[in-house]
């Protein structure tokens, strides 16, 4: 099977979606000629057609609005944020418009529209190319929220989304782009190739939303992580040598309960870890669910290591995000409670 | 006033306030046949004086006069009439109900009624409005049934949209009729996003946006007008200027700008202002625009000129921030007095024809009244139910809703 | 003392905050000449002139954006955003612009406004007249965000608030302007004039943000609410005879977690109530704060009783809001937990 | 293409690509010294043909010609050439230093020196400007220290910004220059803000606001118009049109609209255009704007004609998608030989003493960079604390930051 990188996984599945739907429309600021800042449409307008790949104006309301008029026409637009960071000035129209639009017109208008962005820190971005805004959707009924940790999720689950007849929002976690970063940024990082993940099947498949999945397995505690952090709290886990189960969310709205709720019964502890800051974050939701459904489980409280509550910083970025030591100092923590 | 050499905010004012005289002279009102009609597919930029004028069509003595008088036969202009004057009854009727407590909220059109009735009668079947919640007229003048209206005013058990709308805030797909955000502007981009994919699809299909003349402020109008001139979406881009949003004159709006049609020249597009309160300058403005939308050739900018004599909602009192009197010193007069007496001058109709048709809407009004009651008000009767709260949030139920459904116990 | 409404009380504080400090303006759609839709503002203008209190053209991102480059100026703009419903299209303005003004400077700029606006339901007001979107701004480092629930610390906290040297986000509940509502929306609503907490002073004085209140003493459950839910968890707990401590927090963000530890430390239950949907509403944070500082005490999970993960509906708006019913229900559970 | 009578979408495209040959020769370049120079009490509906037109000063031969000549001295104007001099210098060297791995990121001026740098020379003490990442010669020609952009560019332990913003982010509130925002557009509503503030208290400060031509898309491009005309702010408001937003050339911002200062047009502003690589006709067309804001006569929109000849940062390679020989082609020169051009013909300069400078500017900007090398850079030497990361969130620490901060260890 063909080895993919999370960008190429992801051209991929825009590439099998228009090819075999022709409903299907990808655009976005440098989107269509250049191919994406992070080059993951490249190729897209040529193969495609500028009327289905195309440049658009920057501004990112106007990107939203225009992809929700035309998925009531009865297109699938799948359009890029160029970084999550700049994802607001469209929030109205996500929030107030795309996530309400089958509800307000009991289902004469729906809106299957994806909105993708690279997201999360890591490349030294500084405040503006690192935030990590998952929980402001979470909290919007209506609204899907997909995060996918490796190439093959990533083309499964963007086909899914873009499939999926209601709003999606795909955020990519864009330090896992190039390889999985596992937070040690003091060694050198391994690349999507050697990684068993990275084997994409060229055509047709999608990886459920909703669906969480288990990447490594454990008996003392439960990691509940997302994006880079899966990868991360695997290394705090092999550094600790704490016996960590490791879910790898994938999709956090609809989250899957289930799978989380059998591993806590079993572990009777939980961590969570995101790169948000940590009030109200996602991580807040996840506490208080499992707190709610595994209480007379819980042998601890629910931890949660993430982001700290500033914006995100230049120069402090490795005191910033949630590295392998400070979730590993959680893991053992958690254990000695 | 701040010293010599100081600076000081200009904040603009309406000419008249409460307990003033109102006064409209300085408003320049074109004789009616006195504007060019250019050809479809003239380059905008030779026509930039149309967006600082007013193209009209009736005159004083109710002739349809001039190059855009237009070819509306007398039944397309009876039945125009009969739409205003059902939306006006329609209105009225339904303020009432609000006042007796059937539902929660009502905006009417009063003075506005030719702006949406008319347009609605240059569209093809299969196009598709954005409306605000002012424009009901698309739907009374497109045949959309007015019991099906009120059902969604009384979310009572036939409400189409279950429930769930503040009143008014129709959606009815099958009659080119998008639903209605109560966010302003947001739509005006959509319609151009609709647009572009009948464009992506080599359609013929085309889409209006609409606005009010407060809520071009907004910014998703700059998207809007961004998107529709890179991309020359067939899409027909409406601004309703009638004066006021809620308590706010519309120069806080407008600006220093003279009009509000003039915000198109900068985009190049075919800007227009149109005597919002004359049915067959709209209508002949309409097909104008709908023609060089179907013909590929582009967005136009059209900003009506009218006046909201209501007050904004039923939340509202203007009386406390406008003269009483105001709208009867408006100088483009009452859209339904000005068609009828064309039609008289036109010898098709006379006042007797005219009460009885008040008598006979009013009855029509009624009866579909009585049987949207039937199926209950806002607080009595059938309604939606719990279950219709939790569903189509999402076109599958996911887990998480189905807890909270059960937990509520339905 | 006299008596005012949460209006009137709002109102005074403005003029209060205006005629101490020239630097103290107004404005926002409906503001200036009419005095807001909810008259809030009624007055001002007249007494403070155009240049202090005025109208705005429809544009929320407009109306933050000027009141951050005023802020930056010198100014302290109070500004009026209609309804909370309308608040995201400023929303890019107040995350990337607001709030991090003061870090991203280091302190030579900052952005001392207050941003008013109605919030909640209980006015038959649909899906853009009845949201809560508080946890989308309690996620956002750099902001405070206040809910008062009655007219004397509407006063006090908006007063404190135009004083503060930060961004604050001051959510008014609609539903309590002219009367404190418990929910019983089947009975006659009373009106501030016979409740205590509208004997409001006409001069100076604050109510400090980050302080909460305990409503009402209890021994057995510990009630998590802010704004109109104060008054339906003092109904619940009356209704069902659970001797429940009713905590008010007034300030949401920086959150007073002492008065909650201490509280629920001494009832070991705990049950947060809220009008916003359920999944990432303010409430998880609160949920998961509980778990993590009162684990040892806790003798049952930490119960949520919110708005549904739907849009608010207008017709089943006594299904949707979470009334005494629903939170008498959760106080009688977590009691047999 | 779609079959007659069917829609189809319309997408801009540069006329040029890698491989093809650049082609400016349908851009209309007016003779310098060619447009009107009207008082700035002048009705800006008088003056809309400026928005169409080129002021330009310097002339092919390097003469300074017609009504926007201005007044500048010997001395300004060779202090003007060292200030694009050494931007351009301070350039180089940064570009070098971030491919050093010194720091993370940079973007430079090439092309565009001439627009902030003469610009800032026409403001008073106390004006504010409210920048985008491209005008860093609002700082040079103010007398900011290099050492301290420097400082911030590395995230050292003197970075102003205590390392908490990107590089050339910066921010010098006693140089009249604002916090640069990464987002775009959000700083000009910001900037209308600031300077409807100085008005209502009667000062006599104004602002300047900046954007790109790309960055005219977003929403609160049109907020700042709508603002700035409703209120009359005295505000300049500057639109740098360097041909391209990233890899996307100008016309998908600007649609059917013929230029970027058309924009204005619909908002009653006077609106110019100016060749932005003409040092003397930016800084002309700058006082002009600038007196009419401080004499309260309102808002000016700008819009400089200039090109960007580099990267859009150190992230960009533009050879994906331009031609490499574009900036050649492009036919407004080069703003630093322009004017050295114009002083050589002037009688005040020399090559030689151009290489000369050349040689101590380079000196300057080596000697800065030492200095702030000696600070650290972002991967070696003194950095910002774990402390400063969380300081200045609030102007008090909140308890729960405490929390965290203790948690961290610091
Ligand atoms: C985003 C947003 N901001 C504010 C409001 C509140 N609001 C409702 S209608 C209205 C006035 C709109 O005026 P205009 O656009 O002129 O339309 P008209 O009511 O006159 O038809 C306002 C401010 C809203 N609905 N949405
Ligand atoms: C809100 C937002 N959207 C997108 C971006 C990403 N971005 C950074 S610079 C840029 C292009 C801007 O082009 P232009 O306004 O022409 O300025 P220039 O870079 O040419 O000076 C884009 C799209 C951003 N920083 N902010
Ligand atoms: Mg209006
Ligand atoms: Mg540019």
């Amino acid at each position: 099977m063909p080895r993919m990188t999370m960008i190429e996984a992801i051209r991929s599945a825009m590439d099998v979606a228009m090819g075999r739907d022709e409903n299907v429309v990808v655009f976005g600021e440098d989107v269509g000629y250049f191919g994406g800042v992070f080059r993951c449409t490249a190729g897209l307008q040529q193969k495609y057609g500028k009327s289905r790949c195309f440049d658009t104006p920057i501004n990112e309301s106007g990107i939203v609005g225009a992809a929700i008029g035309m998925a009531a026409y009865g297109l699938r637009p799948c359009i890029e944020v160029q970084f999550a960071d700049y994802v607001y000035p469209a929030y109205d129209q996500i929030v107030s418009e795309a996530a309400r639009l089958r509800y307000r017109s009991n289902g004469q208008f729906t809106c299957p529209i994806v909105i993708r962005m690279p997201t999360g820190g890591g490349i030294f971005g500084g405040q503006t190319h690192s935030q990590s805004p998952e929980a402001l959707f979470t909290h919007v009924a209506g609204l899907k929220v997909v995060v996918p940790s490796n190439p093959y999720d990533a083309k499964g689950l963007l086909i899914a989304a873009i499939e999926d007849p209601d709003p999606v929002i795909f955020l990519e976690p864009k330090r896992l782009y190039n390889g999985p970063f596992d937070g040690h940024y003091e060694r050198p990082v391994t690349s999507w190739a050697k990684h068993p993940l990275s084997e994409t099947p060229e055509g047709h498949y999608t990886v459920p939303l909703g669906r969480a999945e288990v990447r490594r397995e454990g008996s003392a505690v439960t990691v509940l992580a997302y994006g880079t952090m899966v990868y991360v709290a695997q290394a705090a886990a092999e550094d600790t040598g704490v016996d960590a189960e490791v879910i790898d969310l994938r999709t956090l709205l609809p989250l899957d309960l289930d799978t989380i709720v059998a591993s806590v019964g079993k572990t009777g502890r939980c961590v969570v870890v995101h790169e948000a800051t940590l009030t109200s974050g996602f991580g807040a939701e996840l506490a208080a669910l499992v707190q709610e459904h595994c209480f007379y489980n819980l042998e601890a409280p629910v931890m949660r290591v993430t982001g700290w509550d500033t914006p995100y910083p230049h120069a402090q970025e490795w005191d910033y995000f949630p590295g392998p030591k400070r979730v590993g100092e959680a893991l053992v923590q958690v254990m000695e409670a | 006033m701040a010293e010599a050499g100081r600076l000081s905010l200009h904040v603009p004012e309406p000419e008249v306030r409460p307990g003033d005289t109102p006064d409209f002279s300085h408003v320049p009102i074109p004789r009616a046949g006195s504007v060019e009609r250019p050809p479809v597919d003239v380059d905008p930029r030779e026509i930039r004086d149309l967006a600082y004028s007013i193209i009209r069509v009736l005159n004083r003595d109710g002739e349809a006069v001039g190059p855009w008088a237009g070819t509306l036969s007398d039944e397309e202009l009876l039945e125009g009439l009969r739409h205003m004057m059902t939306l006006r009854t329609f209105d009225a009727r339904m303020l009432m109900a609000q006042r007796q407590g059937k539902t929660s909220f009502y905006m009417q059109h009063m003075g506005e009624e030719a702006v949406s009735c008319a347009f609605r009668k240059a569209l093809e079947p299969g196009d598709m409005n954005f409306p605000t919640y002012r424009q009901a007229g698309l739907l009374i003048a497109g045949g959309y049934p007015m019991v099906d209206m009120m059902n969604q005013i009384y979310s009572n058990e036939a409400d189409p949209l279950k429930g769930r709308q503040l009143p008014i805030m129709y959606s009815a797909r099958d009659h080119g009729f998008f639903s209605i955000s109560g966010n302003l502007g947001t739509q005006f981009i959509q319609a151009v996003g609709w647009a572009m994919a009948s464009a992506i699809k080599n359609d013929t299909r085309i889409a209006a946006g609409w606005i009010g003349d407060g809520s071009t402020a907004e910014s998703d109008f700059h998207a809007a007008l961004v998107f529709a001139s890179t991309y020359r979406a067939p899409v027909v881009l409406n601004i309703v200027n009638n004066q006021w949003a809620i308590s706010t004159f519309q120069g806080i709006a407008r600006g220093g700008s003279g009009t509000f049609a003039a915000r198109g020249l900068g985009f190049g597009l075919p800007a227009l202002r149109v005597d919002g309160n004359d049915y067959l300058a709209v209508h002949s403005v309409a097909k104008w625009a709908i023609e060089r939308a179907r013909r590929n050739l582009g967005p136009t900018l059209i900003e009506y000129v009218t006046y909201r004599v209501g007050a904004h909602s039923t939340s509202d009192d203007p009386s406390a921030y406008r003269p009483k009197t105001e709208s009867d010193a408006w100088p483009l007069g009452d859209p339904v007095i000005r068609l009828k007496n064309h039609l008289i001058v036109r010898g098709v109709w006379s006042e007797e024809r005219h009460k009885q048709a008040e008598a006979e809407i009013l009855d029509e009004v009624i009866t579909a009244q009585k049987q949207a009651e039937q199926h209950g008000t806002l607080h009595s009767g059938g309604k939606p139910s719990t279950r219709d709260m939790f569903e189509g949030v999402y076109a599958t139920m996911p887990p998480h809703l189905r807890r909270q459904r059960q937990q509520a116990g339905v």
